[in-house]
């Protein structure tokens, strides 16, 4: 029971991991893609703070009579990473809004359709 | 002591709201019955919920945080409820009025 | 008795997230995508004081403000079409949303 | 024991969402569901002890990159019929896709066998280089939360880092749909005012604005102390103007903050960041170094890292302005 309590962040941290995996590689629609890539994001970050956590800790900012502090560390990496993360979508999104304009589609075979034909 | 136990009160009577709103919107036939069931408990809800906590953090900063997430939700959500109705109610749904309609009307989706 | 209101948010959370699923119209979803976020707002403000640290409050605080942004966009963008609103976009939506 | 339930409820919460958000072809009701699932990560992020996190997940998470996607769905349906209403059935075949998964998914978890157990506080994550930041960060930067400590001070160069990737990411989304300004704003004014607002909307909005631009002010400053810094205000700053610009229109949010300022703003937060640090050079010691910005180590790393956190802040939330007013101002003519 203990191990299956200390596992259960990772094993949901995997499968959110693979289904994002999934949503990106079988799915043809471009911006189910883009959110296929944003949950395998969010689930490296649920990764990261829960490494960082500890048991009984408190949030990393002291205070008195406080002291055992979750690791600070990783807490810093994700908080930026989510930030770049918004920026990196908006600009994957950008790319799809400028597809859509000159293919017409935002579906993966389609637009390989329309290179073929070319 | 008694304002320990009329937190406890409040948080209870909250978290019963709480659950009798998702009851509502887990169960009832159509969208406007949802949003009454949705947009009139959460607001109590949350209400009493913060009413208790606020007891609980008796005269500090963390009240006057709870008093603006109070004053917040207290805004937002009525106008949230109201904006979604106006909105469902101009792009032409309907009320579900007798049992034999379909939810066909729904444009969306 | 913070036991008590944690089980009763994350009840009511469980069954918005199922509506927020299953919802068959737009509204519905984004009804239920208001209710859980305003959830999500209590539980974390009685995790605050259940842990002592009322820091967490602020979070509770941008909570309620976002939220609320995401459900007038939502909104916006079922009922307008567009995000910069002008007048003949609307109606043409509205058609096309008829459909 | 409650937090380890929350934990396990919410954790499920999440897997089904995703599982939710994978089987769904209706893009809208898939973007809003990603909102619910940012909104879950966020209460876990809390639930596990990362307030900073969780207050940048919360804004950005369920406020601007729902907001942006539901921009690109505005965008990408035009034309034909409502693209977000229906999705072109599957084609590809999803055995091998499935197979993949599987397979990297089983050696992943046969993987976890080794991790150690959630919340071990003698786990090899926690022992090494956190030990040195939480005993030291408060005796050398004078800042009682350690995330902004490191964030701003210790890790000042990736942090700045971070801060070009989103000024270049905000260049590169103007770049890619930033043109086609409108043509005539006497005309579109007109016809804005003909459109009936929702009064409500209105008043609250003008009510919650400048809250939410003093709450943001207080989360810039108050981050030495408590959760918050220049990312999550930036964020929540352009989040106020991104509500302003929902209820009242695009072109009058555009006459507050003209989009060419924004892009001064934006370069100028960050000219601010690199600034400090050249100034600490010049000062004779290290690039990012605060400490001879002031008479001693504490005052200096104090005022290196308030100067630091405004310029992310800045840079922060014009970016996220400008990405927001490129999505909402294309196909506008």
């Amino acid at each position: 029971m203990d191990f299956l309590i200390g596992h259960y962040n990772y094993w949901i941290v995997i499968i959110l991991m693979m289904v994002g995996l999934y949503t990106v590689i079988s799915r043809g629609n471009l911006i189910k893609k883009i959110i296929g890539l944003n949950m395998f994001q969010v689930s490296v970050f649920l990764l990261y703070i829960s490494l960082s956590t500890v048991e009984g800790g408190a949030a990393p900012i002291i205070t008195e009579g406080v002291e055992i502090y979750s690791n600070p560390l990783p807490h810093v990496l994700i908080l930026t990473a989510i930030v770049v993360g918004v920026a990196t979508t908006a600009l994957a999104l950008a790319l799809v809004v400028r597809i859509k304009e000159s293919y017409g589609t935002i579906e993966e075979d389609e637009i390989h359709k329309l290179d073929q034909s070319l | 002591m008694i304002i320990d136990i009329a937190s406890w009160i409040l948080l209870l009577a909250g978290g019963g709201l709480g659950i009798v709103g998702g009851i509502g919107i887990h169960r009832f036939p159509d969208f406007y019955s949802r949003l009454h069931a949705t947009g009139i408990t959460d607001t109590l809800c949350a209400m009493l919920i913060l009413l208790g906590l606020g007891l609980q953090a008796g005269w500090s900063i963390a009240a006057f945080k709870l008093a603006l997430i109070f004053m917040f939700l207290f805004f937002t959500t009525p106008t949230a409820s109201h904006a979604l109705a106006n909105a469902a109610a101009h792009s032409g749904l309907k009320p579900k009025l007798s049992s034999n309609d379909s939810d066909k009307q729904a444009p969306h989706d | 008795m913070f036991v008590a209101a944690f089980l009763a948010i994350l009840l009511s959370m469980g069954l918005a997230l199922a509506r927020a699923l299953s919802g068959p119209t737009t509204y519905d979803r984004i009804a239920a995508v208001n209710m859980f976020g305003t959830k999500t707002v209590l539980l974390i403000g009685v995790l605050a004081f259940f842990s002592g640290r009322t820091d967490l409050l602020d979070i509770a605080l941008v909570y309620a403000l976002i939220n609320f942004i995401g459900v007038i966009a939502a909104l916006k963008l079922v009922t307008q079409g567009n995000f910069h609103a002008s007048h003949d976009d609307r109606s043409e939506a509205k058609q096309g949303d008829a459909e | 024991m409650i937090d380890i339930i929350i934990d396990i409820t919410l954790l499920t919460f999440l897997a089904i969402t995703s599982v939710a958000i994978l089987r769904m072809s209706n893009l809208f009701a898939i973007v809003m569901l990603f909102g619910v699932f940012s909104l879950l990560s966020a209460g876990l992020f809390v639930v596990m002890d990362a307030p900073d996190v969780a207050f940048t997940e919360a804004a950005v998470g369920a406020g601007i990159s729902t907001v942006l996607m539901l921009a690109t769905l505005a965008l990408v349906k035009r034309q034909q019929k409502p693209h977000y209403t229906e999705e072109t059935p599957q084609t590809h075949r999803p055995w091998l896709p499935l197979l993949v998964v599987i397979v990297t998914g089983s050696a992943l978890v046969y993987g976890t066998w080794d991790i150690p157990a959630f919340g071990d506080p003698d786990a090899p994550a926690q022992t090494h280089v956190a030990r040195y930041y939480i005993d030291n960060a408060l005796q050398e930067t004078g800042v009682p939360n350690i995330v902004t400590a490191i964030l701003a001070s210790y890790r000042g160069f990736d942090t700045l880092g971070e801060v070009a990737v989103i000024f270049t990411a905000a260049v590169a989304v103007l770049l890619l749909i930033g043109g086609r300004r409108p043509k005539s704003p006497a005309t579109s004014k007109d016809k804005e005012s003909k459109i009936k607002p929702n009064l409500i909307l209105r008043v609250v909005a003008k009510f919650l604005i400048p809250l939410i631009i003093l709450f943001a002010l207080y989360v810039q400053f108050h981050g030495d102390f408590g959760p918050g810094g220049g990312f999550q205000a930036g964020v929540i700053f352009s989040a106020a103007f991104i509500l302003y610009s929902l209820v009242f229109g695009l072109d009058s949010a555009e006459k507050i903050i003209p989009a060419n300022w924004l892009r001064i703003l934006a370069a100028l937060g960050l000219l601010i960041y690199a600034g400090v640090g050249i100034a600490s050079l010049l000062l004779g010691e290290n690039y990012l170094d605060y400490t001879p910005l002031g008479s001693n180590q504490i005052a200096g790393q104090h005022l290196g890292i308030l100067l630091v956190e405004l310029g992310v802040g800045i840079t922060v939330a014009a970016a996220m302005l400008i990405l927001f007013f490129a999505f909402a101002g294309r196909g506008r003519d």
